[in-house]
């Protein structure tokens, strides 16, 4: 054994220091967690505030100009702030257990990837109180609302972003390196845990698109302060460039949020079923499968541009194709759980709700990829609805699944299993009675982003509203139940599940401030 | 290998893919308007003269019509001379729009083409026309800005009607209207 | 088994990597890819592969759009 | 599941008893292509129900019998190879048969033949422009529903939001090209009953087409983030009979011809004030706020500013050319000369701005010329 890691066997700095000069993976793990659950409520807000507006047609609460600064704030904390850095914590503590290793690959760069985050959030939640308001383009930004006709605040956004790439990227160097190095003797890639392939070709994807993010938001900070015109029509830029760039970066992005969040499930499913998973080669195939394709679809988000013909029936069929891998990994986890021998813990209950829920999203998502159905779909309600079925019991879900699933082993003590429950049955409501009839009213004509509604989609927005407020305020319980757990719960066995079975279950409960130091032998 | 030079390599390959990936985000720019240019993707059209074409093909009819846009805060006032034509692929049509600036002072215009359908934008030749160049143009003057343009007689046969729209620019430099910025600020 | 002997050939790398654009291999397979070293030979087939890929979506579209 | 779709029917329910003309599915629309379109949603939505209710069913069969609480044990099977190419290959035949209807409604939509009628639609912050090619014919179009309603302080009407003050007008069973493009930002046009929905893109141009079969009044929305009152941009379109449609283009014309008529007659004041108010509500009050006051830091106050009390030369140039690089739109083409007229005087004398100023039609004649 080597490296800088497995030198030192002494236990936590205490106090603050023990936080910022950390370079220890469970510390840096649960920094991540806990950065990305406070943000999850910031965004959280934000998403209550937007429902309180909508609750009714007319103004209330808020003016139209914050409105748009909210959806803004809203989408980028819930996907830089939240959703990725919550994978990358989860990453964190499990991957080098799951191998076999003492550390992450590269635990100084590991603390410097953590630490650059609260300073880029800082600075992005900081444009709310400037001259101009907040960035309130949407957060996917596009030219020339984000440029010529942006708030000054819109400088401190792309420094926000560039700080969250290299955080992105830095995280994503250090998981490869662990994973591709450091794996324990006899541990091939043919053993690793889903979780751990999944999220291996995830770094891939970040690797790829992370720094084209950067390049894009680079040209449109050139297009503001430096007289380029990358955007701008009239010096021959083009705006719709600005989208293809973006979707670039986009799409796959979609699926580093997804991909995680299958490789959580994939460890969860066979766990409380007692039986091995299903197509172990074909789900990690199929990850790979998704990886290609999100390249070469990311039109589909721009059928109504204007695209000639031939590029709208390509986009459509490469899109359409995505559905078959997708769909394989479905079909696993359900053979996984035909026949097995299920019980119905917390985790396993967001794990189920995710399958179904996810799914729900993804049949939206082919219906979306029809392009002429697209043309009535694009840009309302119904697209709100899908991405959210997709995100929300999606990636979110499989998150608290999997916080659930491994707080046992961080903790050493069991979470309260009925308020975990109470949590899941209030979740699962609150994020149906929110997201479905999102459905309707975007079939019905309601377009997305806008602070007030014609009458007719009147009701459906207020039971919308109520879903969110029930959604919103359940999550309190969930920050109950951890503190709970971590303070005084039921003592945990090792093994933690009757049916778990992988490296990172033949550690103490709770796992050493160092494990593995000497590697263990698999098989 | 030891394990620290194997994640030396793995990690030196990883920034490398980076720096090329950030590289690749700027080179899709190029890319981009090649491929635009090649497939009349946006309805782009070129920016350098085209030569005229020496068969005109009698057998059918194009309606051409020119549209005229102004972007925000262009205060001229900008027309075709005719807006419908009907002349055949190959056939040389000229023609001008009218700019009239109606400040009082000397402004600079840039006119940026767009065609549609979009297909029909390589088939869309500029023999000469005023988005060549920038049109600086007096306060309160008006001029004629001449266009000659035609159509490529290998324009698919299911296309019968072409747009050439130009958008007007204002591309005066530092002084962008007539409120000045601390003006602008006490607005 | 010697390393050798184990290195997949070519072809196995082409269907394997096939195998991927598909979504559905086999245990045996998957274990042979996964003894490799090399990953270089699945990086540069993928990309040829992907572009021979979006290069038959493209006749497709092409073939479609000339038959309807 | 089964609580989804009961909760799902319970929402279906509760919707039809709270409104008869209320839909929670797309429309079929008035054109051939929107019903195609509807047909293709419908035939993806049956696939989807039909797939999920399979997969869901094993599932929810698995959930009920195979738990451990039943005496469920679990059995070790993880891999076939044929099951696992059947449900590739399966979704993979359903996907192409769902490609080819799709492919081939998309080329329908894009038939080139020629238009009966052209119409150039240009989006701005926040209002459509509307140029008959053709005819000399060009408007904007802008929300008519007042502040008062939105703002909760008067009822709603039925059309509230969906309502403009000067509609498009198309005949019905003709051809119709839009071609799109933008002034500001990217704008998108859409009309669900057409299942037309085009971005407008500043400096390029885009098109669409509808053949209408159905008089009637159709209302959409901008679809695209545009700023700040994006959601207050609708869209009417009244399409009429062939009879209909040319006297609405006589009548249309007499007015326009009228407008510049009243140019040349002479305004006092009070006239002046009375119609510069009703402009201001219309065009300047959704960022200067009704009592001139704006919005601080981001909209500027008209009330005892520099331009209101200043030059007059200099306000009319702001209102006429707007100022470049802010949210003041050049008011030039939007507006009659006697509206802005109007409104430059209201703007000069309400509010406590008694500058006693008069800007008489006449005078932005002359300037708009």
């Amino acid at each position: 054994m080597n490296s800088s890691v497995a030198t030192t066997h002494h236990g936590p700095a205490s106090g603050l220091s023990r936080w910022l000069y950390t370079t220890n993976h469970k510390d840096i793990g649960t920094l991540y967690l806990w950065f990305s659950f406070v943000m999850f409520l910031t965004g959280g807000c934000m998403a209550l505030l937007i429902r309180a507006e909508l609750f009714q047609p007319g103004l209330q609460l808020i003016q139209p100009e914050f409105f748009n600064q909210m959806t803004t704030m809203h989408g980028l904390i819930m996907v830089f702030g939240a959703v990725m850095p919550a994978f990358v914590g989860l990453a964190n503590w499990m991957i080098p257990m799951m191998v076999g290793a003492p550390d992450m690959a590269l635990p100084r760069m590991n603390n410097w990837s953590f630490w650059i985050l609260p300073f880029a959030f800082s600075m992005m939640l900081s444009t709310l109180f400037m001259e101009g308001g907040a960035p309130n383009f949407g957060w996917t930004f596009y030219a020339p609302l984000s440029t010529t006709y942006a708030p000054p605040s819109v400088t401190f956004f792309i420094f926000a972003v560039h700080m969250m790439g290299i955080s992105s990227i830095m995280g994503a160097i250090n998981i490869i390196a662990t994973i591709l190095n450091l794996r324990a003797p006899g541990m091939n890639m043919m053993k690793l845990p889903l979780f751990v392939w999944t999220w291996l070709i995830t770094a891939f994807l970040l690797i790829a698109v992370m720094p084209v993010l950067a390049g894009v938001v680079t040209m449109m900070l050139m297009d503001i302060h430096f007289g380029t015109s990358f955007f701008n029509a009239a010096g021959g830029g083009d705006p719709v460039l600005f989208q293809h760039v973006f979707w670039f970066f986009g799409h796959p992005e979609v699926y580093i949020m997804i991909l995680p969040a299958f490789g959580i499930v994939s460890e969860i499913i066979p766990t409380f079923a007692r039986k091995k998973l299903f197509g172990y080669p074909s789900m990690v195939y199929a990850t790979a499968s998704i990886a290609f394709l999100s390249f070469i679809v990311w039109a589909h988000h721009m059928f109504t541009v204007g695209m000639p013909l031939v590029g709208e029936v390509f986009f459509m069929f490469a899109t359409m194709l995505i559905a078959v891998p997708t769909g394989v990994k479905v079909f696993n986890w359900v053979a996984t759980m035909f026949r097995g021998s299920l019980t119905f813990e917390t985790p396993m209950l967001f794990a189920l709700a995710f399958v179904v829920l996810f799914t729900i999203g993804g049949f939206s998502g082919l219906m979306l990829a029809i392009a002429p159905a697209d043309f009535q779909y694009h840009d309302t309600y119904f697209v709100v609805a899908h991405f959210h079925y997709v995100l929300v019991p999606g990636a979110v879900f499989a998150i608290m699944a999997g916080a659930y699933y491994w707080l046992p082993k961080w903790c050493g003590n069991y979470y309260s299993e009925t308020m975990g429950k109470v949590h899941f049955w209030c979740s699962f409501i609150g994020v149906n009675i929110t997201f479905f009839p999102m459905h309707f009213i975007g079939l019905a004509g309601m377009p997305r982003r806008i602070p007030d509604y014609a009458l007719q989609f009147a009701d459906f927005n207020a039971v919308a509203t109520v879903g969110a407020f029930i959604f919103g305020f359940s999550q309190l319980i969930f920050l109950y139940n951890v503190l709970h757990c971590i303070r005084k719960g039921r003592k945990a066995s090792d093994e933690v599940w009757e049916g778990s079975h992988g490296l990172e279950w033949t550690l103490p409960s709770p796992a050493p401030y160092h494990s593995f130091s000497e590697a263990p032998q698999i098989k | 290998m030891s394990i620290i030079h194997k994640k030396t390599r793995t990690v030196k390959w990883l920034v490398a893919s980076c720096v090329l990936m950030f590289g690749f985000g700027f080179a899709l720019v190029p890319i981009y308007d090649v491929f635009c240019r090649i497939t009349g993707l946006n309805g782009k059209v070129d920016l350098i003269p085209a030569q005229p074409s020496s068969v005109i093909d009698e057998s059918r009819q194009i309606k051409l019509q020119l549209v005229a846009v102004n972007n925000e805060t262009m205060p001229w006032e900008f027309k075709p001379k005719t807006v419908v034509t009907r002349l055949s692929p190959g056939e040389m049509h000229q023609t001008a729009y009218l700019a009239r600036n109606l400040t009082e002072r000397m402004m600079i215009a840039q006119a940026v083409p767009s065609v549609s359908p979009s297909e029909a934008a390589p088939f869309v030749q500029k023999i000469n026309c005023f988005c060549f160049e920038r049109q600086p143009l007096d306060g309160r003057s008006e001029k004629w800005m001449p266009l000659v343009v035609s159509i490529d007689p290998s324009l698919p046969k299911h296309i019968s009607t072409i747009t050439l729209s130009y958008t007007l620019f204002d591309i005066t430099p530092d002084t962008p209207s007539t409120v000045t910025l601390s003006e602008r600020g006490s607005l | 088994m010697s390393r050798i002997q184990n290195e997949p050939r070519w072809i196995d790398v082409i269907l394997s990597v096939l195998a991927a654009f598909f979504g559905v291999q086999t245990k045996r397979n998957h274990e042979r890819d996964s003894m490799t070293d090399s990953y270089w030979r699945y990086i540069v087939i993928g990309l040829v592969l992907l572009l021979a890929f979006i290069a038959v979506i493209y006749l497709l579209v092409k073939l479609t759009l000339a038959y309807l | 599941m089964e609580k989804l779709l009961l909760g799902v029917s319970g929402l279906f329910l509760f919707s039809g008893r709270a409104h008869a003309d209320w839909t929670v599915n797309l429309t079929k629309g008035v054109t051939e292509i929107s019903r195609e379109i509807y047909d293709l949603h419908m035939v993806i939505f049956w696939i989807c129900v039909v797939i999920g209710f399979i997969v869901f069913g094993v599932m929810l069969w698995s959930v009920v019998y195979h738990r451990k609480s039943r005496g469920a044990k679990a059995h070790n099977f993880h891999e076939s190879l044929v099951v696992e190419i059947a449900w590739t290959v399966v979704p993979f035949i359903i996907l192409i048969a769902m490609a080819v209807p799709a492919t081939a409604t998309l080329i329908k939509m894009y038939d080139n033949t020629e238009a009966d009628l052209d119409i150039q639609v240009t989006g701005y912050q926040w209002k459509w422009r509307y140029q008959y090619l053709a005819e000399d014919i060009d408007f904007f179009s802008s929300l008519s529903t007042p502040r008062e309603q939105i703002n909760n302080t008067q009822e709603k009407s039925t059309d509230y939001l969906l309502e403009v003050d000067n509609p498009l007008v198309i005949p019905v069973g003709k051809k119709v090209r839009f071609l799109l493009t933008a002034n500001d930002v990217i704008h998108s046009w859409w009309v669900p009953e057409f299942a037309v929905k085009k971005d407008a893109i500043p400096g390029f141009i885009n098109e669409a087409w509808v053949i209408v079969d159905k008089p009637g009044v159709y209302r959409g929305q901008c679809a695209e983030l545009c700023g700040k009152d994006h959601g207050f941009m609708p869209i009417v379109v009244e399409v009429k009979s062939q009879e209909d449609y040319e006297q609405w283009l006589a009548e249309f014309k007499k007015a326009d011809a009228l407008k510049s008529q009243a140019a040349e007659k002479s305004w006092n004041l009070a006239d002046l004030m009375a119609t510069g108010e009703q402009v201001y509500s219309k065009a300047c009050l959704a960022c200067h706020q009704a009592n001139g006051e704006g919005v601080p830091s981001i909209f500027p106050a008209l009330k005892n500013s520099a331009v209101a009390l200043g030059d007059e030369a200099l306000h009319i140039d702001v209102v006429l050319n707007g100022v470049s690089g802010t949210a003041m739109q050049a008011f030039k083409d939007q507006l009659s000369a006697v509206e802005l007229a109007a409104v430059i005087t209201y703007e000069r004398n309400a509010w406590g701005n008694k500058t006693g100023d008069i800007v008489t039609p006449a005078q932005i004649a002359e300037l708009k010329k």
